[in-house]
């Protein structure tokens, strides 16, 4: 979506420019969001971190860096939104909701009405809404033209009866897109459309968070009972939601790239960590050679990493290479976070065991049990196992990569 | 390793005893009474309790005439299988196992004639508090010391990871013996004026706690061991060894709920069990699992016959129990999905389990590093 | 087939038996044997070293320690055969050709006629005679059943026409046995029928060697063409030859388990390779805490293969885990061997890469290139990549192991 | 990291010759034609060398002055890839980069006017004997000695693994200046007084030497630099990326062969691509091809730009094709089943290949423990 042209500003421009973000994110990013920071244990930090950070990008135009300007983006060039988010993730400040910013709004750009894009789109920029998927059903996970949630027509409604489950902050958000099977005729890929919400408490709709293994809730099964639809909530076409589902995907491979930077904030606290575990010889694990020599293959892959997305940020998401080069990355960074994540419960040990949901709420003044750097160890090693199953399988990804292969 | 005389059950009693505690099991601890049972205050049952003291299971590493059976902690192998099976909750480990083992190499027999048909009575739960933060997982790495003045110790120091110390009515403390080239283990009744605790959940749902105490005097009648390095060793190594058939009853039972699950979960419209990869991946697990057993039934084997347990191949048990709990844990989620994530599904709890398992006692990587030393 | 009495030496007489094992071990075998040690650089050794020894062991009543006293095996008890093996393999000596000892004559044991077992045990007891396998074909290799080469009924003779692959030492050996297809009828399992040939010179065979990746030939193909065996030379009956095989397969199992004895020599050779190499930085590799961190985790596969080992010598082949054990072992040896090799060939660096075929070949003296100890470093590399391939790739094993799993 | 104005070819020059590499392997480099040109004696083809100095292949990293086309080593590797795809024996790698590299950072310009317009004529081969017995693949850790008599040097020492060295026409030595913490590069024509040399083969057909010599005479003709250790470095990191480079070309080649087999190799009735496992390995190795070629372009760019390549991005290159080209080679045989492990397929040649390729200049582990050393 954003136009590739790079290398528009001099070295001494795109200094400045970085100057900038950086004062900015030092200076005027408020305590609930560096708490948040710290309690990140998972892909996405807590969700209220987000949208205050959210709504104080908005304030700088900064919100939808990855936005053409047309519809609201800044006026950056590929270098200095490469610099933005060098900036910060290295601060492992909260990414915008992916569902709102880069999922349904690039679909709303592409396929929306007049009507829909000044109705949706503002308040995305603004923080005032976020929006969740529904995609996933108990029986379409990794088989997504198996859904059967269904919408019949009636009048210029529809009615839904059926459920979403997997939905991220459907307990949070207060809009929803989602893929309904409007059609049982044909292929399974057609009869599907795809639909937006305006509500998350529509009558007949029932939200039930999901309690994940730190105990927190982060997804929720969303239940619809007879639940009525305008049909002009369709985005596309009646029976077309697959190609929207389609470029949606498409367009998520241009990913941002910034995995690297995540990345390398996470090995940097594998560092700290170490420094604070004696090794029982009288040193510290941060000295102890077998444990560098393990981080020393964790900055191999991050090196590959890093190589991998900039490559694809160079191509572009329609590029020939650029579906293998999404999944692949997606296998990589999926593969590292859980290294990391695996490395840090070795090098704490018996230090990570404890339970800390009650230090680990926003808001809590609970203290950590055990040294304060390791109070997300634990919760982070659980958590990242969902890497290789969400945002399509390692196993998915792997049929994905072997058929291209196969093909060539 | 110490060769002596090893008194063992008879295997028709250690068969009857893992029968009962199977059976105990399958009908108290399905997972919903075990989810409320380590959501209350307590975190186990006192009713359970009972029952195993009214069964024996808390006689059996104890003399005969304390009240005891006369077995050993080879004898109580399948019983932590059968616990690890069912995520029992219940502080069997620091009482049974920690806490016994040191008890009875103590010399201190009023101590013991006090203490352990207590035990045996179900009416004394026990920690050991061995851990500190800087002891790098050597239970022989030791801060807190212990200071003679006249005919009692004054004690000092923080414990940390204090497996049951928020259940425990006793504990016992190890210490540096001021002055001496020697570590000395104490006995601390809960309400021992000058100890405080900090009490707080693992994520596996047992407790634990941070036993803090300063300047707590104890008499000469509380005195475990003063001479306490070899039993601090060789009670590390049975502890160690009885967390892996623990280890193992839990892994074993993963597999198998893993294994059910792709016979029955469908996606693309056939039974995920019909996906070679997943197929190879069960392989994978069960392979892992069995060599781990074969390890764990050598130790055993070596335990019932020398009273002891090889170092190396303890380390070499933690490593491999640990590597084959990450394993088969990992893939377990893996393969279930998303389900698998939550805190609804049982297998989350049984890594969870897996995982403080792999964590306490040392993990792979101080074991492994035992290992590389001896090179 | 070995009763599996154990325990009925007491500890002193066992010592005694270790010590006269030794002895005549370390005092008896010819320099030719020991080169062949040296030489040795996959599972098989040379196979004149083999021969030589199999024929010295022999003249002690020791060349089939694990065959049944009433065919010729030593009166020992299992413990006596457990020692005698730990010696045998931790000096690396050569194990006796598998096909013969402990294929064909278990098989002729059971099935054989009276005539068959006079005729072919005492060879292969005295080493006179040694055999080859006639299974794999060039398109039934794990799929074995899919097996093509005929034998056509001719009045008392057979007809075979067809062709075998990875016949190992089809070149040295002078018996092969062989299934061959008598029939198409029924499922594929029937029609196979178990053959014994007494020479690798019948009309119309050719045998040619295939090279290896390290130059060396130990495997070739063989054609039949209407080569004539009389049908006295079959093995239990016509078309059954399938429960001939099957028999072979689960005798096989009881395997010896001097995996663990072999390995713990491949492991304390790579420590002796490390105290070669220097690391660069002025000390040696065989103190590199990295490398002896990667031996320590070797160390521990090597103890789970032991304990395997031991638990499945205990139950017995006829267990009903005793196929499961088998393909476990064998997945587990063959990793752990892969893994020395390849740890050895990290050790070396770019002294293992030169071309040691002159200095290999048996009987030569043309010097190592580089250290000796080196010399064998790149050929095991090589040659143990067919670890993971025959005797039933590691995709077959697993299949075995899912299956047994998923029944359970 | 050095910065100075990089001379590299045009882009249209650059697809030129790569284009008439790609042709040359494509009609001369069948698989009988190379394993022919192996077992001879010389192990490569003059013929072959005469049409790469005609092709100008000879004279890429060469000055223009010097009848060069003024290209530096970032425009090679493309060149080394299409190599890496053939398993192209001439000994390229040891003249136009190892040798080329720190001839063209000489100030003697007498010795380079006298030796680099032969190269481009394809009348000189070199090799560049660097690595010793105890230098545990450091190029700064050397034994050989050089001392200064009056105006000449008198070098002893022994250099191993010096590759091309049979069939090199000249060596380029590095030797301690006695008495001084400095190498010197010394140009030893091949009929020097006091040099031997031991010739073989590696397994992957590849000849090299030891190389001793023994109070040989260098004169100041022949002294190619006193001050030589940056230029080691720098030569060093530039041959470890066309050594990868041409390993990308090798496994590339490799994955398409291994992949073409499991559509057209079939086992229980069915092409063995039908196979999830199989797929999946395919998949696994088209990851870690791509990362590694990624990892590589991010290398070539930086030559390109800076004339050098960042010390831990070489030494992460290096650790990342080793560890790539085990895992696509052995998954190669493991996929082609018995066959891959014949001398008659070309898999195990490519393996071989791969697999001294890893060995070379600093394998896997020496390069990572370069990285570790930096943390």
């Amino acid at each position: 979506m954003a136009d590739s042209s790079v290398g528009s500003l001099s070295t001494a421009e795109l200094d400045r420019f970085r100057l900038e973000v950086a004062d900015f994110l030092d200076n005027h990013v408020p305590d609930e969001v560096w708490e948040g920071v710290d309690k990140t244990t998972s892909y996405f930090p807590p969700f209220s971190a987000i949208m205050t950070m959210h709504k104080l990008l908005a304030t700088k135009g900064w919100s939808v860096v990855g936005w053409p300007e047309e519809y609201g983006g800044p006026a950056w060039d590929e270098d200095q939104r490469h610099v933005f988010w060098e900036e910060y993730c290295k601060r492992g400040l909260p990414l915008m909701v992916p569902q709102s910013v880069n999922m349904v709004a690039p679909a709303i750009m592409q396929f929306g009405t007049r009507e829909q894009k000044s109705k949706y789109l503002p308040g995305i920029i603004s923080g005032e809404h976020s929006w969740c998927q529904g995609y996933s059903e108990p029986n379409a996970g990794s088989d997504l033209v198996a859904l059967q949630c269904k919408a019949e027509s009636d009048g210029d409604d529809y009615v839904i009866t059926g459920q979403k489950i997997w939905t991220t902050w459907a307990f949070e958000v207060d809009h929803m897109f989602l893929l309904v099977r409007t059609s049982n005729e044909g292929r399974p890929q057609q009869g599907i459309t795809f639909l937006l919400l305006d509500s998350m408490e529509l009558p007949g709709m029932e939200v039930r968070p999901i309690i994940g293994l730190d105990g927190f809730p982060e997804q929720a099964e969303v239940f619809f009972n007879q639940v009525r639809v305008p049909k002009s909530q369709i985005l596309g076409e009646h029976d077309k939601g697959w190609s929207v589902a389609k470029y949606l995907l498409e367009h998520e491979r241009s990913g941002g790239g910034n995995g690297q930077f995540i990345l390398k904030r996470e090995i940097d606290w594998l560092m700290t960590l170490a420094a604070e575990v004696d090794d029982g010889a009288g040193g510290q694990l941060a000295d102890d050679a077998v444990f560098k020599n393990k981080v020393a293959q964790l900055l191999v892959d991050l090196r590959c990493l890093a190589a991998s997305e900039n490559y694809l940020r160079k191509i572009g998401p329609h590029h020939q290479e650029a579906a293998q080069m999404a999944s692949m990355i997606k296998l990589e960074s999926m593969d590292l976070t859980q290294h990391v994540a695996e490395l840090a419960l070795e090098v704490c040990g018996s230090f990570a065991l404890a339970d800390q949901y009650d230090a680990l709420k926003m808001g809590s003044t609970a203290r950590p049990i055990g040294p304060a750097s390791m109070l997300t160890v634990m919760a982070k090693y659980l958590n990242h196992r969902a890497c290789s199953i969400y945002g399509g399988s390692h196993q998915v990804q792997r049929e994905i990569l072997s058929k291209m292969e196969l093909m060539k | 390793m110490m060769t002596h005389t090893v008194n063992t059950l008879s295997p028709e009693v250690r068969d009857m005893l893992v029968d009962s505690v199977q059976k105990f099991v399958d009908s108290e601890y399905d997972f919903e009474s075990r989810r409320s049972l380590a959501a209350s205050k307590l975190g186990y049952s006192e009713k359970h309790w009972q029952l195993f003291a009214e069964l024996g299971w808390l006689a059996i590493p104890f003399s005969e005439d304390l009240g005891g059976l006369d077995g050993d902690f080879s004898d109580m192998a399948d019983v932590a299988e059968c616990f690890g099976r069912g995520l029992v909750l219940e502080p069997f480990f620091s009482t049974l196992v920690q806490s016994a083992n040191v008890l009875k190499q103590s010399h201190n027999e009023a101590l013991k004639t006090k203490l352990i048909p207590k035990i045996i009575a179900g009416e004394l739960i026990l920690a050991l508090a061995w851990e500190e933060a800087g002891s790098g997982s050597n239970p022989l790495s030791v801060s807190s010391v212990a200071s003679r003045v006249e005919d009692s110790y004054l004690l000092s120091g923080e414990k940390v990871v204090v497996l049951a110390g928020p259940q425990a009515q006793g504990f016992i403390v190890s210490a540096k013996l001021e002055g001496e080239d020697q570590l000395g283990l104490f006995y601390l009744p809960e309400d021992t004026l000058g100890v405080t605790l900090e009490n707080y959940r693992l994520v596996d749902g047992s407790q634990a706690a941070t036993l803090s105490f300063d300047q707590v005097r104890i008499g000469a009648a509380n005195v475990v061991s003063l001479n306490a390095k070899t039993t601090l060793e060789s009670s590390f190594r049975s502890a160690i060894f009885l967390l892996c058939a623990e280890a193992l009853g839990a892994m074993e039972k993963l597999l198998r709920t893993t294994a059910d699950y792709t016979k029955t979960r469908k996606q693309f419209g056939a039974p995920i069990a019909s996906f070679q990869v997943l197929r190879h991946l069960i392989a994978d697990m069960s392979v892992i699992l069995k060599k781990t057993r074969c390890l764990l039934d050598h130790c055993t084997g070596q335990l019932r016959e020398t009273g002891d347990i090889d170092e190396m191949d303890v380390a070499a048990l933690k490593v491999q129990t640990g590597r084959a709990a990450q394993f088969i844990g990992r893939q377990a989620i893996q393969i279930h999905g998303g389900i698998g994530m939550t805190d609804e599904l049982d297998v989350g709890h049984y890594v969870k389990r897996l995982t403080v398992i792999d964590g306490l006692l040392g993990n792979g990587r101080f074991h492994l590093q035992k290992i590389t030393s001896a090179l």
